[in-house]
């Protein structure tokens, strides 16, 4: 344990207070009755060393994206971030300050924020953003919440079995005190959703569709917006922020909402998290945006600043009125975000989607060649896709892969019992062709019983 | 440099991040993507060189005070010492590079720290079962009352109101309404605690939960606190704690000890996740054994025989699942270190140091201004620029902003509601005597100050005072060229 | 609290650093050291909490300018933008945690990175032979004159006298002193060249060496380059060649080829090392074949036959050794990512890049300043003050001071000392064409100023003309309980 | 390549400067004569993503302190380095600044330097501090050279085998060009090197000695100190920072100039560099101390402030007249042990030492007790000690081990042939009692032949 007081130091304290002790303090505070009166039953306090030396030793058990080659993705993808993202992010000035309420001395995030919106706004091709979410499961269901409140009592929402798993399941949860219907186009043969324009009626409040999709399988966004906007709904687009380097941008095929797992762009896998919601959407539409939005104003001596802004929509200041509960943000996140683009800039946007793009087809040639496997979908993919085991043990092949040093893919069994001998896996522009290649080469060998030859 | 917006920076054709160029066979690898769905040029973003985004960034930061530079005594949100050996361990590559849907096999030791995590939460608050799922403490207490209605449903019980502190932070009755609540108000009483007649007045068989914050947000242990979790219980109801005062009482009072059923952690507050300009946090929540079943998918568990954790994502009663994969890992594996570093007496120790340390401060504030509740408190203390304005016109943003001249961040001010022109005050644990001292001071001679002096402060930053009605009147939210 | 010493801010019973209690055992090992060996207490080092010590160096940290928040037109020091990723790379723990006197086997990715970057400098400077050991410019040219001794002292010729370039950095006199030589200066002509007519009387069989600096510190690359190196070939000596401003010519003329017979490189300057607030820097060193004897131990080889590295220690004719274990390697290594990142054509582009700034900036400059030699320059000039000074009472001096306002890192001022008020200026390639105007605009400004304004500047920093006379007359050289 | 200018840049800046061309310039400036002609035979240019994956696996070929357990030592030591001491040596505004010339933006590195001499008296109970040198072997040489400058033209050095090989080969390589004559005292049996004394006469300027010395036995520098003073004679003494924890200072002693590799404060081991020489000694030598001064003064408006000082003792002033040729220093690993000293304190350096005392003592008894070896000097050690192998085969043994997860020791052969059969290692803080005694097992395990059994 490191402390910052001596016993010195608490001695002219109490003095001070005029307490004879901390005991008197504490007693004269929290009554008998509610006292705790034993030590906590926690491992011993270590040194920084000892500490040290136990989690790098835990750390050593878990495979990772650099101990193993990874092609998983599912919406957390092994995508490379430049030393300089986090050069930024490990400034003490942003990663220990807080939420920007006090302007004149918050500057710095709050021009990065004001950064982080636009650089949105220019990625989704929509009028506003706001400063970032939790994650890219939960900005959807925000979305689809934002469009249920504008949606005149409309209680339908329509999505599709394409959009990430996780997602919709975090949207059953919370829409289940909400009283509302939620209706799922079924995946078709080829690996979208494109009867989802049929399930549109005029309750339907939105329609939330990914594209790319989870299995990387493009969808006819404009037309599906088309349909909705004819009846009334909005459209929410879960998008991927790195296929945009070559895709149409949401805003551009009608979404009215687009959000995003943020994470692709500069953060890192950990797990899962912390990552980044990002959301944006139409003007019109600001008013209900959820979480921060920084905005520009002048300050008393007439200079250009930015501050928090629009704050009566927040809980702060709402309470149960708000549009959400959200208080904390993302901000260190989409700071890397914001980091990540400005070195990308659009060059390298468009660079690292062809690369993702283009190795992703490879890997499909690959594994198409191998005669245990096959793509049950056809057409044309982003990043990720779907491979068929004909031999159905999809669990096993991961096991024996992942002792060859791979990270090979994603079991799709659980989310759709109809891909049980499927799973999915994702190229991004860090993997090499002589990596793709040794991939393909591995995954041959893979006996059925899942045990490598000779291993 | 660093006033200008990265967009006005750019230079069309300036590059910082390079890709290799792409292997001839993978490039011919397959036809194009059609072109109707193609964009006919990548998204506008601003063209930069590395040293610019560099430059532009660091410069940034420096306009920022951050707890690495100042002291940042914001009531209620413990902005106390981030341990820098808390951010070397996170991005071990094991733990920073794994991959969230990987096989258990292939994270024992990421499973094995959460799920000491888990037990530990579960110590300190007294409450067994636990979920490291929520992203944030908003999202914890929005969890929890999911867990709740699950858990009056499966009984059967119709129970649509949740009752709040006037005194709560904003999400509580926030968070109610997004899980569906009705929500009303317990009012505090002259002493600053739950009016135990207007919370009884209150309690009926509608009543789900009674959610409250303790030590409350005026720094303050309800002493009452065991009668009214035993009143809600009577009623049939859950009580809920705010957990966002944790750090007052670590080893020191436990929530389930004193009748809560549920409660979130603020780890970032707690155990020291750095704040990050406003996140990342975490959220996860404790809860009394008999709503362990609802809580969401997935949570660690434990083969003590062959000694493996796994991921239990199998939990029929569940309210399923609230955030994707597992949880703000690395804001949980921050609270494990931070956990670790201290074990259960140095946890105490922090308790009581952070209640020392609010106390001293209080003990020099009230003869400065008038502290309306208490003349001890916990870890943090709300005192009143209300007299002041009164007399010399000087509000509690005024004592905000001026402070900032005198190199301290500002005070919490107007939270909370019950207090008329708050400044909200919590030095924690990690400020030295000399500190206070420092501080304390320059709230004397602010308080001592007038004219525009105070009404134009701060006067040594870049910028002061923007124009709030402004920016909410005619929204600028994003850069356009020419703006 | 930046302002205050650690000392001071130290408290008796304070810690950050804590170790683990010893094993039992580990603790009976063994008898106590003898008491007369022992002191009676630690040394009386500041007794600090980690976060007073994160937020003192914090702060003061700030109060540096830095490449990484300024333009920093240091004249001869090539401030160059760092690349994040060579930082990066260098704490890798294969790289940063290696012991130096592992064996060979286990260094073999070690091995081949340092064996990699001897053969590029050696491209680079088109000399064959490389040493990485130096650990410093300075050294390195000590380490190469000591090479040139030994090498002569072999042939049996008595060589004591080493000439220099009155323009030359002092580190090469001084160097030349240590490695035991007398130093004579050849003059510059007036064109800021070497004065050959001069030169040539001084060569003579007394002499050994010619350390020159080419490009120059006028910033001039010297077109007498190849009669010098040829008359002082032809008189029997050396050329050793400064390679301070190889920044200037990578790809675009190799030291070798022109005749030069040993060089140092500054990588800290010429690939991007971060400078670190005046080190760590580090020079290799290259020499011709028939110097390659007479290198310091160890150099690298390579067994291609096996493709295994080693360090080879066998060098009969060696100088010897002159640091401890290999070399600066981490400084090295950041050379090596450098060289890696730009390839063959890359340098000549940094190179022609750092040419065209400064003879942009330049060709700004000479409508402010006067610029005494030459209309076009390499990769830095060399501006004069003293019309200024003489017109306006505007030193070079008040002009470095002033434009630090302005937010400018001050250029070079009074070297080299063949230019009176000199004001050395070098821009690097790594600096956009809007800054180099904002610079030029800036440095135009204070031309126009005058008085107070001037002679007191700075005015917006901490400090402003600190008072070196004081210092060292009466030298305060550490911290004193009151002073 | 990462370029900062586009060819619209270069071409509005030719313009502006009234060239044609580039080549135009060049052509001007470089003589056809001495023009290189061809592109450099370099590898090509690699991207940030690429190069990472290269280095990534070249370091992955090394073995380290964190690949296996080290107890090597001779000057490098594998000391824990605090987190704090890395968040705060990569801050851009200490790491990419250069040499403190303009002293109002360089109060940072001005303050620390000054707080880092400081330090280093308060360590060494000696007067004065420079800001650093090279390392702890160029640091010995200086001080050798210093002390030779006040010598009154006394010529002679006296060193002592026990005193780092490799600091005494760069005193010979320097002392040649200087003609002065260096006698060593020899090895005696109990590791020490007694007979130091005896060599000292009326012509020697300076004794070089070590302690605790390289073989981790402690010398009888007061003795020594003595002896020197009452001949005239100054006393250099080579130190171990971390060894000050327990043991007596350098100026209490009687040293009068004392230098130290600073590795082992916060640095880390990192193939040999950038280390730092430290290096203190008594007030009347200041004028002759080589490097940098940070030096106390005030501004003009009376605000106390830091500024190099003491300039005149250096090459840019007195060029071929300075006390020593070196300008640049190594501020950021003195930054780096200012940090770690101030996180340790007097109570941290204490139980440091405490803990490499103790754990070295626990290790000789572990090795004592195996047969095969034994500990051929008697007496106390701190942190490092020599082993000798009876079956004589210490360049397998290391191999062996290194196989087994050791960095084992360092063998003595090269430097001293009568100790061809032995070993030095180190035993620092880091090392636990399971990993000493797993050492002691391993090396247990290992074969004549140097092959492990079952390997």
């Amino acid at each position: 344990m490191y402390l910052f007081h001596t016993e010195a130091d608490r001695r002219a304290m109490l003095e001070s207070i005029g307490a004879a002790s901390m005991e008197e303090i504490l007693h004269q505070q929290i009554p008998e009755n509610a006292r705790f009166d034993r030590t906590l039953d926690l491992p011993p306090a270590v040194s920084e060393m000892e500490l040290q030396r136990e989690v790098v030793r835990a750390a050593a058990e878990n495979a990772s994206a650099v101990s193993h080659v990874c092609f998983m993705g599912a919406g957390a993808y092994d995508h490379f971030v430049p030393a300089a993202v986090d050069a930024i992010a490990s400034r003490g000035e942003f990663f220990t300050s807080y939420t920007p309420y006090q302007a004149e001395v918050s500057q710095g995030n709050l021009q990065a924020m004001f950064e982080y919106e636009t650089l949105v706004t220019q990625l989704t091709g929509l009028d506003v953003s706001n400063a970032s979410l939790y994650d890219g499961g939960s900005a959807a269901v925000e979305a689809v919440i934002m469009a249920l409140s504008v949606g005149k009592g409309r209680k339908r929402v329509v999505t599709a079995a394409t959009v990430h798993p996780e997602y919709r399941q975090i949207l059953e949860t919370y829409l289940h005190g909400l009283g509302c219907e939620l209706v799922t186009a079924p995946l078709e043969a080829d690996g979208t959703s494109s009867s989802v324009t049929e399930l549109i009626d005029d309750q339907t409040a939105c329609v939330l569709i990914q594209h790319p999709n989870f299995f990387g399988r493009l969808e006819e966004v404009a037309e599906i917006s088309a349909a909705a906007h004819a009846a009334g709904a909005l459209v929410v687009q879960v998008f991927d922020p790195i296929s945009l380097g070559t895709l149409k941008r949401p805003g551009d095929l009608g979404a009215d909402i687009a959000v995003a797992e943020g994470q692709c762009l500069g953060n890192p896998l950990a797990f899962g998290g912390p990552y980044l919601g990002v959301m944006a959407c139409r003007n019109e539409l600001v008013r209900r945006l959820p979480g921060r939005i920084a905005g520009q104003t002048v300050d008393r001596r007439g200079n250009r600043c930015w501050v928090l802004t629009l704050q009566t929509r927040e809980q702060h200041i709402r309470r149960e009125k708000a549009t959400s509960n959200i208080c904390s943000n993302q901000t260190l996140l989409a700071l890397r975000a914001t980091v990540y683009l400005s070195l990308l800039g659009p060059q390298g946007l468009q660079e690292t989607a062809e690369h993702c793009y283009r190795k992703t087809r490879f890997a499909q040639q690959q594994i198409e060649s191998l005669q245990r496997f096959s793509l049950p979908f056809t057409g044309p993919v982003f990043k990720e896709f779907v491979v068929k085991d004909h031999q159905g043990d999809v669990q096993g092949l991961m096991a024996a892969m992942l002792e060859q040093g791979y990270l090979a893919g994603i079991p799709l069994g659980t989310w759709y019992p109809e891909l049980q001998d499927c799973y999915l896996m994702a190229v991004t522009e860090r993997r090499t062709r002589a990596e793709i290649e040794a991939f393909g080469q591995a995954l041959s060998n893979v006996p059925s019983s899942g045990v490598v030859a000779g291993a | 440099q660093s006033t200008q917006l990265l967009f006005e920076l750019s230079r069309s054709g300036r590059r910082a991040a390079l890709l290799p160029d792409l292997d001839p066979e993978v490039a011919a690898a397959g036809e194009d993507l059609p072109a109707e769905h193609c964009a006919a040029s990548p998204p506008p973003l601003p063209e930069l060189a590395e040293g610019d985004v560099i430059r532009h960034f660091t410069n940034l930061s420096t306009l920022n005070m951050s707890v690495d530079t100042h002291f940042y005594p914001l009531g209620s949100c413990t902005m106390k010492y981030n341990p820098k050996r808390n951010e070397r361990l996170a991005a071990l590559p094991g733990l920073a590079d794994v991959h969230p849907l990987q096989t258990d096999e292939s994270l024992q030791g990421m499973l094995r720290l959460l799920y000491d995590l888990q037990n530990m939460l579960a110590e300190i608050s007294g409450l067994p079962a636990v979920s490291l799922q929520p992203a944030a403490g908003a999202h914890g207490e929005l969890t929890a009352l999911m867990v709740a209605h699950a858990y009056f449903a499966k009984r059967g019980e119709d129970r649509p109101v949740v009752l709040t502190a006037d005194s709560a932070h904003g999400t509580n009755p926030a968070s109610a309404a997004m899980a569906g609540f009705e929500t009303k108000a317990v009012k505090s009483n002259a002493d600053g605690l739950v009016d135990l007649e207007d919370l009884r007045s209150k309690l009926n068989d509608r009543v789900a939960v009674f959610m409250l914050t303790n030590p409350n947000t005026l720094g303050l242990f309800d002493h009452q606190i065991c009668e009214i979790t035993a009143a809600v219980h009577e009623a049939g109801g859950l009580v809920y704690l705010d957990g966002a005062n944790m750090n007052a009482i670590l080893g020191l009072s436990r929530p389930g000890d004193f009748g809560a059923d549920m409660m979130h952690y603020n780890p970032h507050k707690t155990f020291s996740g750095p704040h990050g300009g406003g996140g990342p946090g975490a959220g996860p929540i404790c809860v009394r054994d008999f709503l362990e079943p609802f809580l969401p998918s997935p949570t660690i568990e434990h083969d003590a025989e062959q000694d493996r954790y796994r991921l239990q994502y199998d939990r029929p009663e569940s309210i399923g699942r609230v955030r994707s994969f597992f949880g703000n890992t690395g804001v949980l594996l921050r609270a494990y270190f931070y956990i670790r570093s201290y074990g259960g007496e140095g946890l105490r120790q922090v308790s009581e140091d952070a209640v020392l340390g609010a106390n001293y401060l209080l003990s020099k504030v009230k003869h400065i201004l008038d502290v309306p509740h208490g003349e001890r408190c916990m870890h943090e203390f709300v005192a009143s620029a209300s007299r002041l304005k009164k007399e010399q016109g000087t509000s509690a943003m005024d004592i905000a902003k001026r402070i900032l001249d005198y190199g301290f961040h500002a005070p919490t001010v107007y939270f909370p509601l019950v207090v008329d022109e708050a400044v909200m005050i919590e030095p924690t644990e990690t400020e030295s005597k000399e500190t206070l001292d420092a501080f304390a001071e320059a709230l004397f001679r602010v308080t001592e100050e007038a004219g525009d002096l105070i009404h134009e402060a701060p006067h040594s930053t870049r910028i002061s005072r923007p124009n709030d009605v402004a920016a909410a009147r005619k929204p600028i939210v994003k850069w356009t060229e020419g703006d």
